[in-house]
Formats: C-alpha cells, structure tokens, sequence
C-alpha cells in the first residue's frame, strides 16, 4: 500500500468520522445538562436540507452551513418548549422529532431533487493539498476542522468553564442546582439548543460535503450512530473524538478490504458489527463497576419543574 | 442601630396552603436570632422568600436599612445574604472545590478560590480536603462544604435551616464555635432548629411561628425548653402514657453479626451488627444521618440482601435467606424514614398503597391477583383507627399532609400485628399532634407483646421510648446500653466515632426491666 | 391575564380522556392551517386523512388490519412503560417474532395439521421473547442501558433477516429474488371475517387489551409494573425486585411484539420477506403514549395512527400530498398529545385570579405533646 | 375479459412506487414515465400515484384503495410488490394491472413488464474498458438478487471483450439507499485502483466521488450528469414512459390484454443518456456500436463461451442464456471479483 492510499483511506476515515463526531458532541452537552433527545437523526435531516436549499439558493455553502445551524436549533427548540416547559416525556418527544424531522425535510426538500451545489470543499490553497502529506493536513472541509477544534472547546467548556461547570451542575442534580440559585431550564434550554445546531452542521456535511445533493433520507440512519457514540465515549469529548474516529476507521477499512477483494465476512454480519460493537462497550462502561465520573450524568432524562 | 434584616407582612401562598401570612420581624447585627416552629409551620418558606428561592405573594424586606427586592439567591448573596440549607444542595460527582465555586458567584480562579477556602477552613477550624469527591464525604463534612461557601462570601446574614438535625453534639459544639465566632464579627445569624436546648445555648433571641404567623418572640436564656414548646404548639404538652410498668417478654428479634458492603458509590457497610430485641422492648438505634441506618433498614427488612452476612432470627426462625415477603410473612414490618415514594406510592389510592405492604398479612392478595375490596375495607380500618384525614381509602396518598401519611403508614404496619416492627425516624417532619398519637402508638404496640426496633437521630425521642439503646457509627453498632444508666455525653461521643464497649449489643437486656422516659 | 402552570394536587381524570381529544383536535386545525399556508389543499387534507376513511366501510377493514399490530406491540411496550423500562427494541423483537414463526413455517412446509399455525405463533412470541431477554440480561446483569441496548438491537435484528432472506431461506424457485416461499395454507392465518381482510389478529388485539387491562389493574404482577413506575423504592419496599420487573416487563413486550411479527408474517404477508419491518415498533412507541398507556386508549391511539396511514394514502392520490406529510402530521399529532399531557398533571391559572382565590390553609389542632 | 375489451374514452391509470419520487433514482424514473404518460395523452389519461408504499401488506391495502377508487389500470412497479399485486388482481377482474421486475402473472387482468438494463450495462462495461487506464472497474452494489447479477456479469462480458485482462471489483453495501457509504465505497474503490465507477444504488454519491476524483463514472435510472459534469459519461435511463403509453392506448382502444414484456432498447424502454462531450471519439463509436446492434438484435452479451469466476465453461461457445436462467441468474463471469 503506497503512501497515497494510505493518505486517501485517512482522509475518508476523516470524512465518515466528523458528521458524527459534530452531532455527537452536541448531543453529549444535551446529555451532560440532564436531557436525553432522540430526535438527532431528525435535527440532522433538517439541518442537511436547509444547508443544501441555501447553498443552492445564494451559491454558498458556508451559508448554508450557517443556515443548517439555525433551523436544525429551531426544531430542537420545539423539543426544549416541549421537556422543559411543559416537562413531556423526553423519549417520546425525541422520537416525534426524528418523525418530524424526517418528514419536513422531505417536503421542503421537494424541490431540490436531482440537482447539485458547490462542495464545500477545502479552504487551503491547492498548493498546499497537493503533496499527500499536505493534504492530509490541509486538504479537508473546513468543517472536519471545526469539529476537532469543538471537540476540544467542548472539552475545555465542561472541565474548565464556570458555565460548564453550572451546566454539570444541572445535570448532575438539578433540584441543588435550583435551589442555590441557578436556572435550570434555561440552562437545559441552551445545552438543547446547542445539541440542535450542532446536528444541523453534521446533517449539512452530508449535504454539502460528502455528496453535494438533497434526497430524502439523506443521512440513513447517522444520528443514531451519534447518540450511541455519546454512550459510547461515556459522556468525555475526547473519548467521544476517538470513538468517531474509530468508527469512522472500521467503515472505511471495511469498505477498503472489500474493495481490495479481502472481504470474507458476510455483508449483513459486517453491517451490524457497529451496533453489536456499541453493546459491547456499553457492557464494559456499565458493568466495570463504574467510576462516577464515567456514570451517566445523574439527571438524564428526568423531567424537572421547580416546585415553585 | 438599624437592624440587619427586617421583614413585613410577607405572606406566601401554596396550593392548599397559606404557609407564611404577613410575617414581620427583624434581626439585629450580630445577632443570632432562632425561627421556631412546628414542623410545617412555614419557617423554611420564610428563610427561601429571604434568600430568593421562592418569591412572596406581598410583603417588604429591608436590609440594612434599604428595601430590597430579592429575585433569586444571586441577588441575596449580593446583598450579603448567605444560607445553608436543610437538605444539602451539593452535587454528589463533583469535587468540593467545584461544589464550593458552584455555591459562589464571582469565584476567583481556582488556585486562588483554593487559598480562600485554605484559610476559612484554617481560621474556623474546620476539617476539609478541597480536593475529596463530594460522594466520598460524611455528612458532616458535607455540612462544611455548605458552610464555607457560605463563609467565602463575608456575609451580613447567614441563614441555617436546621443545621444541626445531622450532627454529633461534639460536632454541633464545634459549628457553635464557629457561629460564635462570626456573630462576634457582626454577621448576624438566623438559625432554625428543633433542638430547644441548643436554641436555648445559641441565641439571642427567638422567633416563634404556629401555622406561618409569628405568633411570640422571646429571649431563649430566659425560657426553658417546655414553655418554648408550648409556645410553638400553643397548647400545653401531654404525656405518653403506659410508657410505665411495660414488662419485657422473650427474646423476639435476634441479628447476629449482619454484615451488608453498601451499595456503591455512596452507600455505607455495615460491619458485623449483633443485637436482640424482646417482646415487650423498644430498641433504640441512635447515630448521625448516613452512618448506616438507612441500610440497617434495608438490610433487616430485606430489601437490600445483596451480599449480606450474618443471621436474623424471628421468633426462633431463621429469616436471613427470605425475602421482604417472606419476612413479612414471619412477622416484620418496617417503616422507612421517606414516606413520600418509600413507604408509600404518592400517586395510588390508600388502598392500593395497602396492598403495597399488607398484601401478605392481611390477604390483600390472593393466586396473584389483587383483592380490591378488602383492600379499601382494611385501609379504611387504618384510616379510622389512627385518626387520618383522608377523604377515604380511594383518595391518593400523595394528597395528605405528611403527619396525616405518616400515621397512615404506621397505622399499616401496626395494624397487621406484627411480631417486629422496624421504624426510622418516625416523627420526622411531622407536627406535634401526629408525632404524639405516633409514639403512643408504638408503646401500646410494644405494650401488647411486639418487638420494636426505633432508629432515630432524635436523642430526645429515643431517650423518652426506648428501653435499651445503641449507637450506630460508621456502619458499626455500639453494645446496647440501659436507658436508665446512659448519659447524653456518652452517647453523642458514640454517635461521633469514638467507639466504647466493643462488646456485642446482644448482651441480654436485666429481665423484667422497668424504667421511666427521660 | 397572565396563564401559568399550576400543580393539581392529584392528577386530573377528565384531562386524561380529554387531552388526547384535544391533541387531535388541535392537530387537525393546525395541520389544516399550515398545509393550507405551504400552498396545499389544508382542509382537504384533513378531510381525506382523518374524516373520509371513518364513512368508507372498505377502508374500515384496512384501519382494523392496520392498527391490529400497531396496537398489540403497543400495548406490551405500556406495560414497560409504565414500569419505566423504556424498551424501544420493539422493531427488532417484531421481527425476530415473525423470523422464529417464519422458522417453523420453513419446517413444517410439507406437513399438515392444525397444529402448525400455533405452533409458529408459539414459536412467534418465544423469538419476541428471547431477543427481548438481551436487553433485560445486559440492564439486570450490567445495568446497561436498556434504550440503547435495545435500539442497537433493531439493526441487527434488521441484517439477520436480510441474511435469512437472501440466504438459506431464500425461495428455491423464487428467481433468486430474496424472499421466502408462501406459506401454505395450514401455515396462514384464518379469516374472521369471510370476505374481508379481517384476520385472526384483529380480535386477538382487542382481546389482549382486555388481558393487558386485566394485568395491570387486578394483578400483582401489574401492581408491582405501576409501584416500580412510580416509585421504585416503594416497589422494593413492597417485596418486588427489580429485575424481576425488568424482566417481565421486557418479556413481556417482547412476546407481543414477536406475537404481531408472526401474525403479521402468517396473515398479511404469507411469507418472509426483506421488507417485512415498516417501521412499527417505533411507531408503537408513539401508540402507546397516544394511548396513555391505557390498554383502551392503545386500541383507540391504533386506530387513529392506522387513520394517518390509510386517510395518508388517499391524500395522496385524491390532493396530491406527499407522502411526507402524512409524517409531519403524525409528528404534529404527536407534540400536541405530549403538549396537552401536561393539562392532566397541571392546570392552567391566570395568575392574577390564583392569587385572589380563597384557599383554605389547614388549621391545626395543636395541643398535644412534643416529647422534649 | 370484457371490461377490457370496450373502447372508453378516458383511462384512469394509477402508480404505486416503493419509494419518494424525490429519490432520483427508480421510483422517480417510473414518475419520469408517468408524466411522459400525461404529457403524451393528455385529457385522455388521468393518473395519481402513491409514494412510499412498503412491501407487503401495505401494498395491498394501497392497490386495493386504489381499484376501489375506480382505476382502470394499476402500475405496480417494485419487484416486493409481487404477490400483492397477484392477490388483489384476483379480487378485482375489471381492473388491469401491470406489475414491474416480477416473474408471476396472470391470463386475465396481470401483465408484468421488465427492462432488459443489462444491455446497458454492456454499453457501459464497453466504454469503462476503453476509458480505463488501470484495467480496473469499481462496482457499488447493493444486494446480491438477479437484476444486479445480471448487470455485473454483462458489464464484466462487455468490458473483457475489450480489454481480456480487465477486472471488476464489487462492493456489496448492502443498502439500496446509502449516499454516504456509497461515497465511502467508491472512494474505496479508486483508491484500490480502479479508475472506473458503476453503481448499482440509486444515489449519485458514487458519480459524485468520481467528478471529484478525475474517475470515469456512470448515472443509474436516469441521466445524473448535473451531478458530474465531467465524470458522468452516460447513463442507463429507465424509460418507462412508452411502455405506458402503449398500455393505456390499449385500454382506450378496447385491446389490453395482460402481457409479459421484457423490454430493451429495441423495445425503447431502456435508452442511453446522450455521451459526454468529452469522451473519445472512438469510444463514443464502439459504444454507439454496441447501442445499433443491440436494437438490431444482432449484439446479444449472454453469448457464449462464458466462463464463471474459476474459469470453469458455463456457456458454451455460440450457445445464448435463456432468459429463464438469466432473470434467477447467481453466479459470476470471469473477471468479476466480489
Ligand atoms: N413547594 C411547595 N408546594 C406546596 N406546599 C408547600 C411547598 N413547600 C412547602 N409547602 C407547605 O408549606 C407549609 C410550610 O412548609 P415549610 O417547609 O416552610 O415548613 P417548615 O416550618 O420549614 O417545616 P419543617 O420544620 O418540617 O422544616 C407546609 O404545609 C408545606 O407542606
Ligand atoms: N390510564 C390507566 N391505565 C391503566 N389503568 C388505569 C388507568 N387509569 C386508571 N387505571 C386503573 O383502573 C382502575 C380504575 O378502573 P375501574 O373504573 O375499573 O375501577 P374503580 O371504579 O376505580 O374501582 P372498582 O373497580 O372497584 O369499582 C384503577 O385501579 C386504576 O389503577
Ligand atoms: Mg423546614
Ligand atoms: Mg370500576
């Protein structure tokens, strides 16, 4: 295997790696301020569609970058209304995101069918991602360095910020958090709608970068995958970069061996091994007689209104 | 001199409740000056209006002489308000320092907010590792942590909700010190408790509230602890009758070397627990909040079995390897200090919540399946017995007032004469009244022939039941002692860690003892 | 005026009928309103979705044969549910129940007998069973994660019926096409109705309502699913273990969504095939909150989803709606049941009347003793 | 049947896809046909069509409504659809149905009709080896069923009768809807060394990939070229539209009669996007060559000697695949790496 295979097969690793690692991350800080949403997948659609519609519409991506942040925040808004102001419950109102999701971004999409935009592709000169050491540095979407730097800004948030540490807070208790004078909600509301943003820039890596097009269904099932990472890493951003990555690198060398003709596993085996692989590390994190700082963050998933 | 805080006419409504209706005092720079009252009587609703957790319905609030409008603890602690509460607000995964920086809200950088608390814990004197997990800590410690965020913030005003119901008197002594200390520096304190005696050795002044209105104020030095409890009851104290001439049958109960590790990450062990209570008796079970006695329950009653060691006997038969049911079946009841989703389901009917834990005893269930008439007929029993108000056995045990559950649930379990009750904290959080027709309850139960076992941090409650007492420290039980012989000293070092006579509780109790409450 | 929430001290009975009205209700107008603004025929669409198949009595039998496994998987979740054991593995138990039933099918192919067709039943709800039993193994042996184990699940479940379709169960004069031989007569469900698609799955829904109402309110195992909902200490107090709760409640859910997969496989489909997984144990998910976990409410939350999809399909042929929309109407249906939920556990004041209204504070009799 | 033997005046022709008509790949080629219909009849056709219909059941319930809703003539048209179509087509003796890709039909009111892709698999195989430097194609598949066999195999005869040594390499994603992992196979695949794309999915990632990486690639269903200018050099279309119209003319006309078509590009429903400018001249040639005697007849890929992967014989020199072994075809030529 020659040098530039090996750069080509790092730079797919990467590729496969950062949507997931980019909702992942939002769906960890969800998580760490106590709030469980299942509805990624749907955030995710939407954020891929409008990214799409306003690359297609201004003939720039990064705007549609931009665009797939705000409205992809916008339906996670409706799942914050939801949980917290009127403290539903939050597995179900996820999975009704991820319908609505799904469902809303196939009918705006309608018209954006069968055409294509401008990949937003590398922003370094070309000189500079020409040699394939280069460009394994240099040659990537601006957004697979955005989700490295985020994951290290997540990380320095939750460990070093003082709003991390409120955010925490909340998660690990929120009726200590009320009481001495921090607002929960709010707090939850923000973390939820960072979690949307951040769905909405990995769905619009699969429409601006991976395949510059809009179908319905776009991201087959990733926000899934995303939630699973979050697990997964046990709620640490660089566990959480490490896990994408990895996952990223098991797809792409699965894929590599079949192409090279090594594959000798059934297909169907292959594609269910990132789902039994999550089973078994979550039977590892959960059965090695946790350490609390590995734990689930106290609160997930349990609704909050303060009694007063 | 202006005072320090001055209230008017605050007045707080809850759903079915007034819990504070036109509330007016003030508090004096440095002085300390008690809120008492029943359990209920709307103090912690007072101190959470002052320290803008909860917001009144209408009144004024001066401080130092300026009106202030105090939207949310941030806006107190700016003011120079600072409050420990009655339940911790601490969060178990974090480290102190974190705790303490969470607690403040322009907390230096951490080096410096280290030095800070250095030196608070220095100049009090208190013991604390800045570094430890918040889950690692007693609750004593824990008591600190609150503490010292307080003190990092030089306050004018500190509140403490009952901050002493967790301690050892060795450890109240000290926070004392402590408050002393600050008082003398012209912090003023307000401080809530139920602990007369400690009012009495504290403050300057009292407060007192019946039914969220200040009914009298009083200087403590010149009361005594009864005339401070009418007061607060507006009535005159009965006593518990037939607490004489019980005499103590056969050996009913027997726990022989009970060891249970507790369950990570927070829970306490149990180290090798040995007593035995007989008919007739009240076991009382002294010791600090989370040195075990929670487990003790679970262990005994048989929730918690999980590698449990030792043996429990019930009137001869061995009970270690059965379940709650079976040991229901044999015999033992118990009554966990949380009523609220412990021993009772908040959002199920009184009979439903019969059923819960008389399903065997009372055949409230048969073949697997429920037997809903006999059900409502034993809980209205229950309800008719011990005087609950309830609208009937199909109103939701979630919609009575504490005491009024709490009789419920003791009525239950008393009800089902059983040949052991187990009970912890039984007149905790609930008023006067309750809390009377509650111990009685217990006397006449053990009077007619049951074993009763009473864990309690309430000194005065287990001093004025009990036959023989023990302490429980650690996970370790103390040797049981005569109630007529032990001294208060004795047990609040017991209750600290200082371990005595490490000879086995089951010492057999002197036969036939009789002897007076304190 | 100023509306906000205020705590009911005990949860509202009439609120518990008459939110989920208020939900579809609210959904029908709001839907009207938006489709109407995105340029469709809005009040057509709810005409055709939601009112047209209830005056058609063809389209009767299709909601009934629609919402029979809606509702069956349903209502094994809510018994979950209400125990907090979030199973939303339904999907895979769902088809792990119609491959076990697809098993025997395979197996007895050349026989005869009235045995068969239970015996695939049998075969149905143990499958259900036993890929349930996963979940409930790693939460009680590894206190894993019971959503996400059982989501993880449903992928795999997905490539095993892949692997058996395309494979070994593949059709030998089927054109290599992967899909497995029409079940025989003896292997297919009768019909209870002659003439129509009602099949013998329909009344075993409406029946299993009835158990499953039976269960939860008359028994002890179904007392000790609602103690363990509300409040675990409290179950553990009363004699029940967790695990035990755990297990039945995923065995449980498992059974009847294998026993949907089977009867599915054996009545509509009469074979295996790839897409034999349409999205049901999700969609049960939504059903039995709908249905307010009551079994009752299941039954009629089925048939209000199984509206969407029929009512759907004629609003796609009859006004052109896609057929994305009849999802954002489900989703829409879906945010406003959770929304109106919350009317059961509060109510909505003005806040300058609730201060005004005269609440009667407890006057206590307080002359007893404190021991002191 | 008498129903279909009256002259009517208006035909009402309804769809059922398996799919979005959003998806720009099968069930938008049969909406392509539809419209065609429309466009081509006009008054005299009125259609609708259900999107999104699983397999199964469901199928059932739609084509069910949509006799009900009296149609006269039901397009079916996924291969799952099958044995719904046969029942309901029982059910219902006045309405006629056409179902696509399926093998079962009946004497009196269901047809079935099919594309012979695999010819324009042979197109491409033809331009792939004349177009690739490497002597290596790439192949995203999806399942392993008859159809996709059958377009590996005649890609694979195709391309070897240009280059003996060329090799094609499959990459099974085993979805038939995945744009990413097919992105991430056919990058997969060019950096294996292929220099040559075809797909058997229906998104246009792998065209995608391939315009970014300066490969050859080819559209799948239709003519994907807006997706890669450069890359996309023709494209198998789907093109359903006159079978369509030929089977709603019989209807108007008072002559249907269910049939079993298995059409090809003689037949026009398959066709060829127009070349990419920019391919070479004599590939554009041997191409077009490869187009004129297929409709002629005279260019038939299945024709022997075969051999399958281990170089065993399977079709003797001169001798044809029926086509009764060719539509349950499952095994591969020579060449074919999988
Ligand atoms: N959030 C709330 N909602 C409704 N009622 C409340 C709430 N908080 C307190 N109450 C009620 O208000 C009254 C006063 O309660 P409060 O906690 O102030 O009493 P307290 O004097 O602190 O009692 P204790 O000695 O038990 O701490 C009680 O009847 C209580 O049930
Ligand atoms: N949403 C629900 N889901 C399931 N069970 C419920 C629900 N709501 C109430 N129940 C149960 O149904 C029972 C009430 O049903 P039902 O009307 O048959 O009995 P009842 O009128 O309360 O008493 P009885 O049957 O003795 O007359 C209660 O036991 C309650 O636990
Ligand atoms: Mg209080
Ligand atoms: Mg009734």
């Amino acid at each position: 295997m020659n040098a530039a295979i090996l750069v080509s097969i790092l730079m797919t690793v990467a590729a496969a790696a950062t949507p997931l690692l980019l909702a992942a991350l939002g769906e960890l800080v969800v998580e760490k301020s106590g709030v469980l949403n299942l509805g990624v997948e749907g955030m995710m659609l939407i954020g891929a569609v409008t990214a799409f519609a306003v690359s297609v519409t201004t003939g720039s991506p990064a705007l549609g970058a931009i665009a797939s942040m705000v409205t992809a925040a916008a339906a996670s808004g409706i799942f914050a209304a939801l949980t917290l102001g009127l403290a539903s419950n939050q597995v179900a109102t996820g999975l009704a995101l991820t319908i609505f999701g799904t469902g809303i971004s196939a009918l705006a999409g309608a018209p954006y069918v069968g055409i294509t935009t401008t990949r937003l592709g590398p922003i370094f000169p070309d000189a500079l991602a020409d040699d394939p050491y280069w460009r394994l540095i240099f040659g990537h979407s601006p957004l697979v360095y955005i989700a490295l730097l985020m994951t290290l800004a997540v990380w320095w948030f939750l460990k070093h910020s003082r709003s991390g540490l409120i955010l925490r807070a909340v998660g690990e208790s929120d009726d200590a958090a009320h009481s001495i004078g921090y607002p929960v909600l709010k707090v939850r509301a923000l973390a939820i709608l960072f979690g949307g943003a951040m769905a909405g820039l990995a769905g619009s890596f699969y429409s601006l970068v991976v395949t510059p097009m809009w179908a319905e269904r776009l991201t087959a099932g990733r926000g899934w995958i995303a939630i699973a990472l979050v697990v997964f890493a046990s709620w640490r951003p660089g566990r959480l970069a490490a896990g994408a990555y990895l996952f990223g690198a098991v797809i792409t060398l699965e894929l590599q061996a079949k192409a090279a003709g090594l594959s000798a596993l059934a297909p169907e085996f292959m594609s269910s091994l990132p789902y039994l692989a999550t089973i078994a590390v979550l039977v590892m994190i959960s059965a090695g007689r946790r350490s609390i700082k590995n734990a689930a963050p106290a609160c997930l998933g349990k609704p909050f209104r303060a009694s007063a | 001199m202006l005072p320090r805080i001055e209230l008017l006419g605050i007045t707080k409504r809850f759903p079915g409740v007034l819990a504070n209706d036109a509330i007016s005092f003030a508090v004096q720079p440095g002085e300390i000056h008690a809120l008492l009252g029943e359990n209920g009587a709307g103090k912690s609703t007072l101190v959470k209006i002052i320290y803008g957790v909860l917001q009144a319905d209408s009144g004024q609030i001066t401080f130092d002489g300026r009106e202030a409008q105090v939207g949310s603890p941030r806006e107190a602690r700016a003011l120079g308000i600072g409050m420990v509460f009655q339940h911790f607000s601490l969060f178990e995964a974090m480290t102190v320092l974190e705790n303490i920086a969470l607690g403040m809200d322009h907390p230096p950088a951490r080096r410096q907010l280290e030095a800070e608390v250095r030196r608070v814990l220095d100049s009090y004197n208190l013991a604390l590792d800045p570094h430890r997990d918040v889950h690692t800590l007693s609750v004593g410690e824990r008591q600190r942590i609150e503490i010292v965020r307080a003190l990092l913030q030089k306050p004018k005003l500190l509140i403490m909700d009952e901050p002493t119901s967790v301690l050892t008197p060795q450890e109240v002594e000290e926070l004392f010190k402590t408050l002393r200390q600050l008082a003398s520096e012209g912090c003023s304190i307000l401080y809530i408790s139920h602990k007369l005696e400690e009012i009495k050795a504290l403050c300057d002044r009292a407060t007192i509230m019946r039914g969220g209105r200040v009914v009298a104020t009083c200087d403590p030095a010149k009361e005594t602890a009864r005339s401070m409890a009418e007061m607060m009851i507006g009535g005159n104290l009965k006593d518990i009758e037939g607490r004489d001439g019980r005499t103590v049958g056969q050996v009913r109960f027997t726990v022989e070397n009970l060891s249970v590790p507790g369950e990570p990450p927070f829970g306490t062990s149990l180290n090798d627990i040995s007593f035995e209570v007989s008919a007739g008796e009240i076991f009382g079970i002294a010791g600090v909040a989370g040195n075990g006695q929670n487990e003790l329950l679970a262990a005994l009653s048989g929730e918690q079995r999980r590698g449990m060691r030792g043996r429990i006997v019930i009137d001869g038969r061995d009970i270690t390897d059965t379940g709650v049911t079976g040991r229901r079946r044999a015999g033992l009841s118990s009554v966990p200090e949380e009523r609220n989703g412990h021993a009772a389901v908040p959002g199920m009917s009184l009979a439903e919540n019969a059923i819960l834990s008389a399903r065997t005893r009372k055949a409230l269930a048969a073949k697997g399946l429920l037997r809903r008439s006999a059900a409502r007929e034993f809980a209205s029993s229950v309800i008719s017995a011990f005087s609950v108000k309830a609208t009937g056995a199909r109103g939701m045990a979630g919609s009575l007032s504490g005491g009024n559950l709490q009789k419920y649930v003791m009525g239950r379990e008393i009800m089902q004469e059983p040949a052991v009750l187990l009970v912890a904290q039984p007149t905790w959080g609930v008023d006067a009244g309750a809390a009377s027709f509650i111990r009685q309850a217990m006397v006449d139960l053990a009077a007619s022939g049951s074993a009763i076992v009473l864990i309690s941090q309430d000194l005065d409650e287990l001093l004025a039941l009990s036959d023989r007492i023990a302490v429980i420290n650690e996970g370790h039980l103390s040797a049981a002692m005569d109630i007529a012989t032990v001294s208060i000293e004795e047990l609040g070092l017991l209750m600290g860690g200082v371990h005595g006579k490490k000879k086995p509780a089951s010492a057999a109790p002197a036969e036939g003892i009789t002897h007076h409450g304190a | 005026m100023v509306l906000r929430l205020e705590a009911r001290r005990e949860p509202s009975t009439l609120m518990v009928f008459a939110s989920p009205a208020i939900a579809v209700v609210t959904t029908l107008v709001v839907g009207a309103a938006l489709f109407t603004l995105l340029g469709y025929d809005g009040i057509g669409a709810v005409m055709k979705i939601f009112v047209e198949p209830l005056f058609n009595p063809y389209r009767w039998q299709d909601l009934l044969v629609k919402a029979a496994p809606l509702a069956m998987i349903a209502l094994g979740l809510s018994i979950g549910f209400r125990a907090n054991v979030w199973n939303i593995g339904a999907e895979g138990q769902y088809v792990v129940g119609g491959l076990a039933g697809t098993g025997v099918a395979l197996l007895t192919y050349e026989m005869s007998g009235y045995w068969i067709l239970p015996a695939m039943i049998l075969a149905g709800i143990l499958g259900g069973m036993a890929y349930a039993a996963v979940p409930a193994v790693l939460k009680t042996r590894f206190s894993v994660n019971e959503i996400l184990s059982s989501l993880m699940l449903n992928y795999v479940a997905l490539q095993l019926l892949y692997y058996l379709t395309r494979g070994p169960w593949k059709d030998p004069e089927g054109f290599n096409f992967p899909q497995t031989v029409l079940f025989t007569d003896w292997q297919t469900l009768p019909k209870v109705v002659p003439g129509t698609l009602i099949h013998l799955g329909v009344p075993i829904a409406g029946v299993l309502a009835l158990v499953i109402w039976f269960l939860v309110v008359r028994t002890v195992a179904g007392f000790q699913m609602r103690v363990f909902g509300m409040a675990p200490m409290a179950a553990r107090y009363g004699g029940f273990q967790e695990s035990r709760t755990v297990w039945t409640a995923m065995l449980i859910g498992g059974g009847l969504a294998g026993l949907a997969g089977v009867l599915e496989a054996a009545g509509p489909f009469g074979q295996m095939t790839p897409g034999f997984p349409t999205g049901y144990g999700y969609t049960a998910i939504i059903v039995a909150f709908l249905g307010r976990l009551h079994p009752f409410g299941i039954l009629m939350a089925a048939l209000v989803l199984a509206l969407t999809y029929v009512g759907g399909e004629s609003a796609q042929t009859a006004i052109r709606l896609p057929s994305a929309a009849v999802g954002v109407f489900q989703a829409m249906m879906l945010f406003f049941l959770l929304a109106a939920d919350v009317l059961v556990r509060y109510r909505v004041v003005n806040r300058t009347t609730a201060r005004s209204q005269r609440v009667s504070s407890e006057p206590a009799t307080r002359n007893t003793e404190r021991a002191a | 049947q008498e129903a279909f033997s009256k002259p009517k005046d208006q035909v009402k022709a309804a769809f059922v896809y398996v799919g979005p008509v959003g998806d720009y790949g099968y069930s938008f080629a049969h909406d392509q046909g539809r419209k065609y219909l429309e466009e081509k009849l006009g008054d005299k056709v009125k259609t609708t069509f259900v999107e999104n219909v699983a397999e199964g059941p469901d199928t059932e319930r739609v084509l069910r409504q949509l006799a009900q809703d009296g149609n006269d003539i039901i397009f079916s048209t996924s291969f799952g659809f099958m044995n719904p179509t046969v029942k309901v087509a029982k059910e219902f003796p006045n309405v006629a149905f056409d179902h696509a890709t399926g093998y079962k039909k009946n004497d009196t009111n269901m047809g079935i009709y099919n594309s012979r892709f695999y010819q324009g698999r042979a197109v491409l195989g033809t331009i792939a080896a004349m177009m690739s430097k490497t002597g290596k194609a790439g192949y995203v598949a999806s399942f392993p069923i008859p159809e996709v066999v059958m377009g590996i195999d005649a890609f694979t005869l195709a391309a070897r009768k240009v280059n003996p040594d060329f090799q094609v390499q499959v990459v099974w994603v085993n979805s038939w809807y995945d744009p990413a992992k097919e992105a991430d196979a056919t990058k997969a695949l060019l950096d294996q060394g292929a220099d040559v794309i075809t797909q058997h999915t229906d998104s246009p990632a792998p065209l995608q990939v391939a315009e970014e990486r300066g490969a050859v690639a080819f559209g799948q269903a239709w003519d994907m070229s807006s997706f890669a200018p450069n890359a996309h050099m023709t494209a198998i279309v789907d093109h359903w539209g006159p079978y369509y119209v030929e089977e709603v003319q019989a209807l108007l006309d008072g002559k249907w009669a269910p049939r079993d078509i298995w059409g090809g590009m003689k037949e026009d429903i398959l066709e060829m996007a127009p070349f990419n400018p920019k391919m070479p001249d004599d590939v554009k040639a041997a191409a077009q060559k490869v187009i004129d005697e297929t409709k002629a007849g005279t260019y038939e890929i299945f024709t022997g000697p075969i051999k399958d992967q281990n170089g065993e014989l399977k079709v003797k020199d001169g001798e044809k695949i029926p086509d009764g072994d060719l539509l349950k075809l499952d095994w591969y030529v020579e060449g074919v790496k999988s």
